[in-house]
C-alpha cells in the first residue's frame, strides 16, 4: 500500500506504522467518529465515570469487545486497527482471568493492563494539554501586537578593507601580465645531412691536398645564425664519406682545425 | 527638565519597591526601551535592546520597572520566547474584533499532534502515532509545519533515522510562552510520568526541549534526503 | 480592584490638571483606548473609537488625558489628519536607524585599478585602461571613490580634458604608508618576489607622487563640466 510504504520511508521501519499498515486512516474516522481504537477505549473509560487512574481495565476490555461484536452483528465495516486491538484485548482478558503463570519472559496481565491504562492516561493528558494550550492568550486572537510597527530604517555602510600586500601583488601581477609581449619562435634554418653532403662532394671535387674544412665553406658561413648548422652538418657528412673511403680527415689536436682531402688510392678502393 | 521630573515621580509611585539607584532614575533609558519595543514588529531580547541603547544602560532593571508600570494599563509589557514585547491586555480581547486575524481552524488531530510535539519534543512521527494510537496523516504534520509552530529538528539516531519534530520560536510567541518550560501543566505531567516514552522502557523523565542544538540521539537533518521526503507524492 | 486603584492614582498624578469629573476616573475607558490604538493597523478617529467603546464613554476626554500621560514617555499619543495613533517620540527617532556595517573586500579589478592610480597618479581612466589592458568599468572607479582612497584631482590638458585620479590621505592611513613614496619601487617589488626578475628591461615602475599641487599638464577640476563628465558613460 502506498501509504504504508510512505510511512516506512518517512519514519523508518517503526513497528507502530507497520502494525497499522493495512488500515486506512480515513476508515478509522468512519467508526462513529472515533480516532482509532485508543480513542474508542478512552471514550469507554470515561464512561466508567471514575478517575482514569482507577478504571477497571477488565471492565473496559469487556466493553470494547462488546462494542466490536455489536458492530460486527450490524455488519459495520470495522477498520483493521479495531480488530487488532480486539484480538489483543481478548488476549489481555485471558491473561487477567487466568491464574498467573511463572513465565518471566512474558509480561503479566497486570503489567499489560497497567501499560494500557498508562497509554490511555497519556492520550487524555495530551488532549487536555492541547486544550490548555489553545485556551492561552494567543497572539492575534486574544492579545495583539502593535498594529503599526514602525519600521526601523537600516543604513548600510560598507567598510572596505584591503592589505598593502594585496595591493602590491595585484599591481605587480597585472603589470607583469601586460609586460609580457608575445614571443614568436623564429624558424631556424637547418642544413640537412643530405644537402651538406651534396655540397661537400661538389666543393672538394678531386682535391688531393689537405685543406681546413671551413675553407670549402667560406661562401656559406657569412650568416652567423647558420654557421653552427653548416659546420655541424658538413662535418657529419664528411664522417660518412670517410667511412665510405672517399675522403680522409685529419685533426692535430682537440679543437684544432679539421683538414680533409680526397682519398689518394680511390682507384684501389674502386676495384 | 519638567517632564523628566514628572515621569520620575510617576515611576517612583508606580514602582515603589524598586531598589534605590535602580532603573527608575534612568528616565531616558526607560523612554528609549519603550520606543524600541513599541516600534518593533517582533519581540526583542535584552541583548538586542542593549545593543541599541547607550552603553551602560541597565536594561534588565528598566524592563522590570516598565513591566510593572504597564501591568495595569491597556497595553502590557510581556516576555515571550525570552524576548520582550508589548501586547494588549488579555482582558480587553472583546474590543479587538477589528484587529483579529483570521485563524486557521486546526483539526482535533492537529491539535493533539501539536501538543504531543510541544510536550514530547524532540519526537518522531512514530512516537506521535504511538501516543495517539492512530497513524498520523501526512496532512496533519504539514498543516502544523505550515503554521510555523513546529519544525523538523533533525534525525533520531535509530534505524531508519526518522525525522524529529520540535516547536519553534513562533510557537512561543503565538502562545505567549516565555520558554518551552512554561507549557501549561508541564510539571504535573512530568510528575505523573506522562511524558515518559513508555515503549522504550526509559525511566528518565524527559523535559521538552526546543533548543536549537540537537540532543545526543539526534543527527542534523540532511537536506538531500529531507527534500526527498518532502516531495513524496503521497504527501 | 487593586490595579485600577493604582492606575487611578497614577493618572491623577500624571494629569493633575484635568477637569474634575473628566476622563481621569474612567480607568477602564483609558485602558480600552490604549489597547485599541495600539493594536489598530491604521490611525483611528474619535468617532471610530467611540463606536468600539461602551456607550457613554467620554472619548475626547480620555484622549486628552492619554495625550498628556504619554507626552513625557518614549511613545506619544499624536493626532494625524484628525485621527489618533501612538508614535515614537520625536527625539527618539534616531533609535529607529539601524546602521549595518559591512566589511567588504575589494575585487581584483578594483585592487588593480587602485594600485595603478597609486603608482601612476595623476592618471586618467583611459591611461588606467591602457595599463591594465582591459576596460575599467565605471563601477570600479565608483567603488574606489566610495572607499575614500582615491579622488579626482583635476583634468588632463589633452583633447576631451579627461579627469585625472590620485590617491588621498585616507589611502596612506589605511595602507600604513607615511608618504606615497613609501610604495616599493621596481627593485623592491622584485626583491619581495612580487615581480618576476625576468621582466623586460623596458619595464618601469613610476615613482608615485600624490602632491596636492596639480602637475603641469593638469587643469583644476571645474565643477560644472565635471558633472557632465561624471555622467558620461565613456568618461
Amino acid at each position: 500500500m502506498a501509504q504504508s510504504e510512505f510511512q516506512d520511508q518517512f519514519d523508518g521501519p517503526a513497528g507502530v506504522a507497520d502494525s497499522r499498515a493495512v488500515s486506512d486512516p480515513t476508515l478509522v474516522v468512519d467508526v462513529d467518529g472515533f480516532e482509532g481504537p485508543l480513542d474508542l477505549l478512552l471514550t469507554l473509560a470515561r464512561n466508567q465515570k471514575v478517575d482514569l487512574t482507577r478504571i477497571s481495565v477488565l471492565a473496559l476490555v469487556e466493553q470494547y469487545l462488546e462494542f466490536v461484536s455489536e458492530a460486527r452483528r450490524l455488519r459495520l465495516e470495522l477498520a483493521a486497527d479495531y480488530l487488532v486491538m480486539a484480538a489483543w484485548l481478548a488476549y489481555l482478558k485471558s491473561k487477567l482471568l487466568l491464574p498467573e503463570q511463572k513465565d518471566e519472559d512474558e509480561p503479566t496481565g497486570e503489567e499489560l493492563a497497567a501499560a494500557l491504562a498508562f497509554r490511555l492516561r497519556r492520550l487524555e493528558a495530551m488532549r487536555e494539554a492541547s486544550q490548555k494550550l489553545m485556551a492561552r492568550n494567543r497572539l492575534g486572537r486574544d492579545v495583539f501586537a502593535r498594529g503599526m510597527p514602525e519600521t526601523t530604517s537600516v543604513e548600510h555602510k560598507n567598510i572596505w578593507s584591503a592589505s598593502i600586500y594585496e595591493l602590491l601583488s595585484a599591481y605587480a601581477t597585472q603589470r607583469q601580465r601586460q609586460s609580457v609581449t608575445s614571443v614568436r619562435v623564429a624558424r631556424r634554418t637547418v642544413w640537412s645531412l643530405q644537402e651538406a653532403r651534396e655540397l661537400l662532394v661538389k666543393l672538394i671535387g678531386r682535391a688531393a691536398e689537405w685543406a681546413p674544412i671551413t675553407s670549402y665553406l667560406q661562401d656559406y658561413l657569412y650568416d652567423e645564425d647558420e654557421w653552427a648548422t653548416v659546420v655541424a652538418s658538413t662535418f657529419s657528412a664528411s664522417l660518412e664519406m670517410v667511412r665510405e673511403g672517399r675522403i680522409e680527415l685529419r685533426q692535430s689536436a682537440p679543437f684544432a682545425p679539421v683538414y680533409l682531402r680526397t682519398r689518394a688510392d680511390e682507384d684501389v678502393h674502386g676495384t | 527638565m519638567e517632564r523628566e521630573a514628572d515621569l520620575l515621580e510617576v515611576s517612583d509611585r508606580m514602582a515603589g519597591d524598586h531598589p534605590p539607584g535602580g532603573a527608575a532614575g534612568d528616565v531616558e533609558g526607560m523612554r528609549m526601551v519603550e520606543a524600541l519595543l513599541f516600534a518593533s514588529a517582533t519581540p526583542l531580547s535584552t541583548d538586542e535592546l542593549a545593543q541599541r541603547l547607550p552603553a551602560g544602560t541597565n536594561v534588565a532593571a528598566i524592563l522590570e520597572t516598565l513591566t510593572r508600570t504597564y501591568a495595569a494599563r491597556g497595553v502590557n509589557l510581556v516576555q515571550v520566547a525570552e524576548k520582550w514585547c508589548f501586547r494588549t491586555a488579555d482582558d480587553l480581547t472583546f474590543l479587538m474584533h477589528e484587529s483579529m486575524v483570521e485563524q486557521r481552524r486546526l483539526s482535533r488531530a492537529a491539535l493533539e499532534t501539536l501538543a504531543i510535539v510541544a510536550y514530547h519534543q524532540p519526537v518522531t512521527r512514530a512516537e506521535i502515532e504511538e501516543i495517539r494510537g492512530v497513524s498520523t496523516s501526512k496532512g496533519t504534520l504539514d498543516v502544523l509545519l505550515e503554521t510555523g509552530w513546529i519544525r523538523m529538528r533533525g534525525r533520531r539516531r535509530t534505524p531508519g533515522r526518522p525525522v524529529t519534530y520540535g516547536t519553534t520560536e513562533a510557537f512561543l510567541v503565538h502562545f505567549g510562552l516565555e520558554t518551552i518550560k512554561d507549557l501549561p501543566g508541564l510539571e504535573e505531567l512530568k510528575g505523573a510520568g506522562l511524558l515518559d516514552s513508555a515503549v522504550p522502557a526509559s525511566f528518565m523523565v524527559p523535559t521538552p526541549d526546543d533548543a536549537d542544538t540537537l540532543s545526543e540521539d539526534e543527527d542534523p537533518l540532511d537536506d538531500g534526503s529531507l527534500f526527498e521526503d518532502a516531495r513524496d507524492p503521497d504527501a
